[in-house]
């Protein structure tokens, strides 16, 4: 099975006694795309990539390819290459043969197994290991060695879950770096499960983000990153200040709302409808809403200034930056980020970046739990 | 400091694999040692006392020099041979198929694994019964027509070897079942999205996984087949050709009561099955063993 | 038999999209066919075996006919008082537990070296591991009896049941070896970090994982000692032979005997095992397994 | 001599003089391998019935004839004898013997035993044959004779001609069992050479020309041995087998049991010989003295007529009496009934009419059945 | 085994056949410190944590508690914990039982293994999962487990081997803070592999860096972070731009440096001393050195400034900023971040921030492979 213009998931669902691990997936794969399954643990993206790769049978939809349907196609016959998770080497079979293997199995020429399987080993820096067996590797070393027997066939499709996950950020960036050039000259289509948002950001024409089972959210990066769909999106992109509050004024786009004795200006969000996009509209004064603002839009400036004003309590060395939490004079505590040197207990003023501040309805209680709240990090 | 010396010196036999863990060794050496290695050094000696004089070896050359006697050993390894692996062989395919969940799975592994309990006796008996002159199987093919006269299946080489598949199918079958079940099935699932057909996932992964466990059947269906005595003697032809060579030392045990002679015949009889047993551990040596990922 | 109807994935329950897609249960290869035919073929000749011995046990008396001429069970009695079999299966039966429990307990901490570990000298534990097995009881049969009766063994149920553990214990050693070295040692490791020490590791953590070699060596090992003839009679007291001991008897000994009667000692003798067979398959069943969750959640 | 860690003095109590009666009543471990307690287990019970003062309890074990050898002589080695008493044939019996493994009862007890002086002559024969450690318990004549269903062998052979004959022209309908294995086929190897007139019967090596050439011949026609007489017998039943080899119990007790069809025929071969077979009681050495005492008072008491007469049982051991002057009509109507439907009169006139010839000794039988095995037995495989 | 107050490694080492995969680590931990092993992948991380944890025999040295040896001591007698970089799950129990399972080894009273449990179990968030199987659970909600598993005991010390990689980000940061928390709040001591550096830095008291089985510099996150010891270091460090150089006029600290047809100043570097603080000295004119710069560092400006100047060649989104790459006009590549946006082909001025360009020596072209360079995304 080779090329495909387009693979189309509708209805896709798959449930494990009565939890619904992934439920009513609909999405449509250009070839050539490269999509990033998003979303936070447990949330289905294994599960997903598990089912397009025919390894689960669905419980629910259909999977097409252009015109085929291929949901009841075994695994080797749909020609997908998969990253595992945990990696599934063949523990009887040196670095060596676990990525000759596929190779081996279409029957190539031994020296074209050979050649592109050593570019394989070579691409992923694992030259002096290619003759141990997967045990006598380093956590690393067999994610690579993973990545390495999925993309030496080239196949139409690649599914890849987490595969940078134990390499470090050197090597993930030269890894990245690999899989883009794959993705790119091969021509291939790549799905692409990450937990890591930057990785997702960077190398995605599109993200799909979930969240329980169901896709949250599906569009570019910058989409994604700038307008949330629902703050639970938005909470995941790095939102971390989410503050369930009351609307106050609305006007238009602009939404106030108050905060920290005072209010402040955010941009109503509305979910998305069918294309995708989010909608904005329909917030009424008075609406239970939560505002989401990313760290990096709080900044902190001199005590003197008028306006949002707080107590910082934490800080973080993170790098260049501090990361830093700062209480409000409501209580409310924001993570904030800055390259000021500030020192715990010191008063500092808060401003936040003119519409980044985005305002999502709450969803009813329901779907604003306490415990969440609480672990992301807010005083309520 | 001396200590640290000591202690350096503990590392480096824990790395030669030498540590407290040996310790576990201990009760089954034990036993092995004083309940079977002393006595069969007196078994062992006595084999070199023969009974009517003569060297230390008369009862190894009385046993060499004589053709009935010294063609137990390859009648036997005819009869065992095949059968073990036979059993091996047969066992794998349908254990493999027995792995997946399906309706009734518990009820087929089930009924698999009975003939285990049927014993010799009841084998023999039955294979009597059933596979005899004038029994169900012939009475059958004569029935619909496909022979005229009865054909002999017992009291002669297929009686035994039918004895042996008998009961030592079930025995390979629920040893290789269980070897397989400790195979994580991600695995196959890997090898099948790298274009790996059925077979080939079998044969290139599974396979090799299961070989040493394949090779420990092997062996011991081995074993078993080539002990083989009471059938060899109930559905055989215990005269000619299935005159094995536990028959053989049965013999001069309990008909000619040489003891030394049963003994230096058990000897070569233990001699002839360590030959092949060191063949197939050599061969398993060199397998691939260790974690198959289904249990962690 | 519904076997090829459920051969390559029939694994999962019929979803909504399933009646219309492609049943893939269905798509049995021809070496399934084939396998399952042989299959097949094989138990309709073993119903054939067991079933004329059945038959034969129950015959009143059985000439050149399809059927005996008639039913009784009086061979079921009298074998039952001749040989006192409600004794003789209860000593078979202790005897059998404890040769199973026994060797498992000693033969398991050795497989675990073995499969575990490189040590010098490995080789040479190993053949004297191995050479119980291999070696017939003529070799050591009659000295190991002296040695348990001068210790005051053998006579009683003891002598019996360490006879017994001479070629299990091996036999255990040499079947579980292989289940060791499929599991990952990380989880022991991860057992140790707890502050598990071996006992605990071997209870909580190898036995569990382990159920299916056990029971496959135990029920391997039941099954040898039941039938283990020789070293039983050698070392047996007059209370504590086992039922294979009548069982030879009543096959070989000299005298005569009704052909269905020692049908009938057959069928009890297997009667026996399949009930121990069986209870074993209720509580464990070997293919059910720590594998198995990752294979299929269902 | 079969290498035991350890070899043993006898143990205390075992030696000395035994006395008339034991000081207590004592338990007594009985091992039957000759399947001879279908015939005494009677006599003995009623012992205990009557003496429980001297014997309190028996425990009964059964066992197949050559593994006792190895069991006794483990225990004697360790000093913990616990079988007190074996019932055996001929070949336990001299197996012990050969390893020195009885107590000799004989001629030290011979006046506790009065009955052995009524043994009948060819019983008496056994006797000697057993040396002075094993008393006759039971006996009988044996055979060989063959057995045949009348309705597909009108006319059974009469002389060993015939017999070949008949297996020539009825290939694989003539059977018996390979001798080592069956009691019929050993009777009939051993009962042949007197039937040819072969030149020492008793030297099976030497003296059996014509008996090997004629098995040899047989051979031939014959499709394979079982390795058991029941097979025989069974193959005799459903027909696929006309003629096969027999002996009086062999021939009386399965037709009882319902294993051959009642109308099954006996006969003889022209010029045969009865080739006789007894059972022996033992005691192994290391056994104690009180034992020993309560023993002899059991044996003494076996060879009285009235318990002599259980003998007879179904036909079993045909006639079964060891001694003199135990009638039919003295066994329990049950042993009356059956061998009044299944026993045959024409028994009593071959009894008295033929010579009877004690078996071969151990090791010549054990020879016999080495050649045949090599030089009948074994010639199947190249034919097949 | 309760607390102590040090733990001394002396020339600890771990050899597989001929490779060493760990060499001459000595290290002391004090009580309560939170040490961060960081480094390549393969280069001895996990095997310096097994052996540790003394799951691998050492092949050299020794490792002291206080006064003790315990490097002979098995694994259940050390008392410490131990997060496996693969989890190491019991396959046969519960999310529960696994957990508990440490807890029951101590024989500690029902109730109160019910209680801790319970808490752990709702510290990974794992209240929905806990009577599942490993078998069926997430790879991240695997990972959870294994952190409750390790840290329920609340044992002295506490081994980590990159137990975060498979959680998204934010949960990342949550289970971050609740490590941080139970390290200080029960004072354990924490000795913690990541591959993030960004996580060694925020929560390390000290950072270990190790490379090639060898320890390269033991220093502070602020150290470690402004002035890595070796080109190494600073390579793994983020700075991606290794340029080898020959070093020009040289005075004191500064050192100038051709680049882009002009020249640029940069600070000298020395190997660190014993002390593993980095000295300064010796660096001398006409020497082959490695210049190091991070991407955050490179500004790109308005092609009309003086100076370097370079064509912008890849462009990636990341979030808020770009990475993008540019060629000066030496063909020298440079990675770059800029929140600016700039397009591929436009022509825009460079400049790197004062004092962050550090300049290393070489160590010989056997130091400095030619291989390493380009993985390094250098143009040589
Ligand atoms: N059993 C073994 N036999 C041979 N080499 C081994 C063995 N175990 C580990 N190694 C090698 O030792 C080196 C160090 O491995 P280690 O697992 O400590 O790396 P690591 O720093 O944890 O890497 P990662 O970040 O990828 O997990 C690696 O190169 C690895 O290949
Ligand atoms: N075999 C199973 N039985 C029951 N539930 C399961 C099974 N496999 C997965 N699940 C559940 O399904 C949900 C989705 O799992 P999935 O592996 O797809 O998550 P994920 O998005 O890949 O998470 P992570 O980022 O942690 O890997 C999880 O809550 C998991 O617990
Ligand atoms: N494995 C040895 C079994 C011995 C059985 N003895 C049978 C005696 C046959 N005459
Ligand atoms: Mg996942
Ligand atoms: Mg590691």
């Amino acid at each position: 099975m080779t090329g495909f213009d387009e693979l189309r998931l509708t209805g896709v669902g798959r449930r494990f006694g009565t939890a619904d691990a992934l439920a009513d997936l609909d999405l449509t794969i250009q070839r050539g795309e490269f999509i990033a399954l998003l979303g936070p643990s447990g949330c289905g993206k294994s599960t997903a990539l598990n089912c397009l790769a025919g390894l689960l049978p669905l419980t629910a939809g259909s999977i097409w390819q252009d015109d085929q349907r291929i949901d009841t196609l075994p695994p080797e016959k749909r020609g997908f290459g998969m990253v595992f998770q945990n990696y599934a080497l063949f523990p009887h079979l040196t670095v060596r043969d676990n990525i000759a293997f596929g190779l081996r199995m279409r029957r190539l020429p031994k020296d074209e197994v050979r050649r592109r399987t050593e570019a394989a080993i070579e691409m992923v820096r694992l030259v002096e290991h290619a003759s141990k067996l997967p045990g006598q590797l380093s956590g690393g070393q067999q994610q690579r060695v993973a990545i390495a027997r999925a993309t030496v066939l080239e196949p139409s499709l690649v599914l890849m879950d987490e595969p940078l996950s134990n390499l470090d950020a050197k090597l993930r960036l030269e890894m990245r770096t690999e899989i883009r050039r794959l993705h790119q000259s091969l021509g291939l289509t790549t799905v692409y499960v990450t937990h890591d948002q930057e990785e997702a950001l960077s190398m995605a024409d599109r993200l799909v983000v979930m969240r329980l089972g169901r896709v949250q959210q599906i569009g570019t990066p910058e989409q994604v990153h700038t307008k949330p769909a629902t703050w639970h999106v938005a909470d995941f992109m790095g939102y971390r200040n989410l503050l369930p509050v009351t609307a106050g004024r609305v006007d238009g786009e602009t939404i106030v709302v108050p905060l920290g004795g005072t209010t402040v200006e955010g941009v109503a969000q509305l979910p998305p409808q069918a294309d995708g996009v989010a909608q904005t509209g329909a917030l009424a004064t008075g609406d239970q809403v939560v505002a989401a603002v990313r760290p990096e839009d709080v900044r902190l400036g001199n005590d003197d200034v008028a306006g949002l004003r707080g107590r910082v309590e934490v800080i973080e060395y993170q790098g260049r930056e501090l990361a830093a939490e700062v209480v409000l004079s409501d209580g409310v505590r924001l993570h904030t980020r800055t390259d000021r040197k500030v020192e715990p207990g010191e008063h500092v003023s808060v401003s936040i970046t003119p519409g980044r501040l985005l305002v999502y309805p709450s969803g009813g209680s329901a779907e604003l739990p306490a415990a969440e709240l609480a672990t992301a990090g807010l005083a309520v | 400091m001396s200590t640290v010396s000591g202690l350096d010196w503990r590392h480096r036999l824990a790395e030669r694999g030498v540590d407290r863990r040996l310790w576990l060794l201990l009760p089954a050496t034990v036993f092995v040692l004083v309940l079977f290695i002393y006595p069969f050094v007196y078994g062992l000696s006595l084999s070199f006392q023969p009974m009517n004089g003569g060297g230390a070896f008369a009862n190894y050359q009385k046993f060499f020099s004589d053709a009935y006697q010294r063609d137990t050993i390859l009648t036997t390894l005819k009869i065992a041979l095949p059968a073990a692996l036979l059993n091996v062989l047969a066992a794998v395919p349908i254990a493999f198929r027995m792995r997946g969940r399906f309706r009734g799975k518990r009820l087929m592994t089930t009924v698999l694994v009975i003939p285990i309990t049927l014993g010799t006796v009841l084998t023999a008996q039955g294979l009597l019964n059933f596979l005899g002159p004038t029994g169900w199987f012939n009475r059958v093919l004569m029935g619909i027509g496909l022979t005229d006269d009865p054909i002999r299946l017992t009291n002669n080489y297929w009686g035994v070897f039918f004895s042996l598949i008998v009961t030592g199918f079930p025995f390979a079958f629920l040893l290789v079942l269980s070897y397989l079940s400790g195979i994580d099935p991600t695995l196959e699932r890997a090898a099948a999205t790298l274009g790996a057909s059925r077979s080939q996932r079998f044969r290139r992964i599974t396979l090799p996984l299961l070989a040493p466990g394949l090779a420990t059947t092997f062996l011991l269906t081995f074993v078993l087949a080539f002990s083989v005595f009471p059938s060899a003697v109930l559905v055989g032809n215990p005269a000619g050709s299935t005159r094995v060579i536990s028959l053989a030392a049965y013999q001069a045990a309990y008909e000619q009561y040489d003891y030394a002679y049963a003994s230096a015949i058990a000897m070569i009889m233990g001699a002839v099955e360590l030959v092949v047993v060191a063949v197939v551990l050599i061969w398993r040596s060199r397998l691939y063993t260790g974690s198959t990922g289904g249990k962690g | 038999m519904s076997a090829p109807t459920s051969t390559s994935a029939a694994v999962h329950n019929d979803g909504p999209t399933r009646a219309k897609g492609v049943r893939r249960s269905l798509r049995a290869t021809p070496t399934a066919w084939v396998i399952w035919a042989v299959v097949a073929f094989f138990f309709v000749n073993l119903a054939g075996v067991v079933g004329s011995v059945l038959v034969s046990s129950f015959g009143r008396r059985w000439f050149d006919t399809w059927l005996p001429s008639g039913f009784t069970t009086q061979w079921y009695g009298e074998a039952w008082h001749e040989f006192g079999l409600l004794h003789v299966i209860t000593v078979t039966l202790i005897a059998s537990a404890l040769v199973v429990a026994l060797s498992v307990v000693v033969g398991a901490p050795a497989a675990y070296v073995l499969a575990r570990q490189n040590f010098p000298g490995k080789r040479l534990v190993y053949i004297t591991f191995l050479l119980p097995i291999l070696m017939p009881p003529i070799t050591y049969g009659i000295p190991l009896a002296t040695v348990l009766y001068k210790f005051g063994f053998a006579g009683h149920l003891s002598g019996v049941v360490l006879a017994n553990l001479v070629p299990s214990v091996p036999f255990v050693i040499l079947t579980m070896t292989p289940f060791i070295e499929q599991v990952d040692p990380r989880i022991e490791s991860a057992a140790r970090m707890l502050g598990a020490g071996t006992r605990a590791v071997f209870l909580k953590i190898l036995a569990p994982l382990l159920v299916p070699g056990l029971l496959a060596s135990a029920i391997l090992v039941l099954v040898r000692t039941v039938g283990m003839f020789e070293l039983t009679f050698l070392t047996a007291g007059p209370d504590s032979q086992t039922l294979v001991v009548a069982l030879y008897y009543s096959m070989s000994a000299a005298g005569i005997r009704a052909q269905q009667s020692v049908d009938a000692m057959a069928v009890i003798y297997t009667s026996m095992m399949l009930v121990l067979l069986v209870v074993a398959l209720r509580f464990v069943n070997p293919t059910q397994l720590v594998a198995r969750v990752k294979e299929e959640p269902e | 001599a079969c290498g035991a860690p350890t070899t043993g003095k006898p143990s205390a109590g075992s030696t000395g003089e035994v006395p008339d009666k034991p000081a207590k009543a004592v338990t007594l471990n009985i091992l039957d391998v000759a399947g001879n307690l279908q015939l005494t287990q009677g006599m003995i019970d009623e012992f205990v019935k009557q003496h429980s003062d001297v014997i309190s309890k028996v425990t009964y074990s059964k066992s197949p004839a050559p593994e006792l050898a190895g069991k006794i002589k483990a225990q004697q080695n360790a000093n913990r004898v616990d079988i007190d008493l074996v019932l055996t044939g001929t070949d336990g019996l001299s197996a012990g013997q050969q390893q020195g493994l009885w107590n000799d009862l004989l001629p030290k007890y011979a006046d506790r035993l009065p009955g052995m002086k009524d043994y009948l002559a060819p019983a008496q024969k056994m006797q000697e044959l057993a040396g002075n450690s094993g008393v006759t318990v039971t006996y009988y004549p044996s055979g060989p004779l063959l057995e045949y269903l009348p309705a597909k062998v009108p006319q059974p052979p009469t002389s060993a001609e015939e017999l070949l004959a008949y297996a020539k022209a009825n290939k694989g309908k003539v059977m018996y069992a390979r001798p080592a294995n069956s009691g019929p086929g050993r009777t009939f190897l051993m009962g042949l050479p007197y039937v040819l007139g072969d030149k020492d019967p008793k030297d099976p090596i030497n003296g059996w020309d014509k008996t090997w050439a004629y098995l040899k011949e047989l051979n031939q026609y014959v499709d394979y041995y079982p390795s058991g007489t029941a097979d025989t017998m069974k193959a005799l039943a459903n027909g696929s087998s006309n003629i096969i080899v027999s002996t009086t119990g062999w021939d009386i007790n399965p037709r009882v049991l319902g294993t051959v069809p009642k109308e099954a025929a006996i006969t003889t071969l022209k010029g045969f010989h009865w080739v006789t077979d007894a059972h022996y009681a033992v005691v192994p050495k290391g056994v104690s003295t009180d034992k020993q005492a309560a023993i002899l008072q059991l044996l003494q008491f076996m060879l009285t007529p009235e318990q002599q007469a259980k003998a007879y049982d179904k036909g079993y051991f045909y006639p079964g009496p060891a001694i003199k002057g135990v009638e039919l009509t003295q066994a329990p109507q049950e042993s009356q009934d059956a061998i009044k439907e299944y026993g045959r009169p024409e028994y009593d006139k071959l009894i008295a009419e033929n010579p009877t010839e004690v078996p071969l000794d151990a090791k010549s039988l054990v020879a016999a059945f080495d050649k045949w095995d090599r030089e009948v037995g074994g010639g199947k495989v190249k034919k097949s």
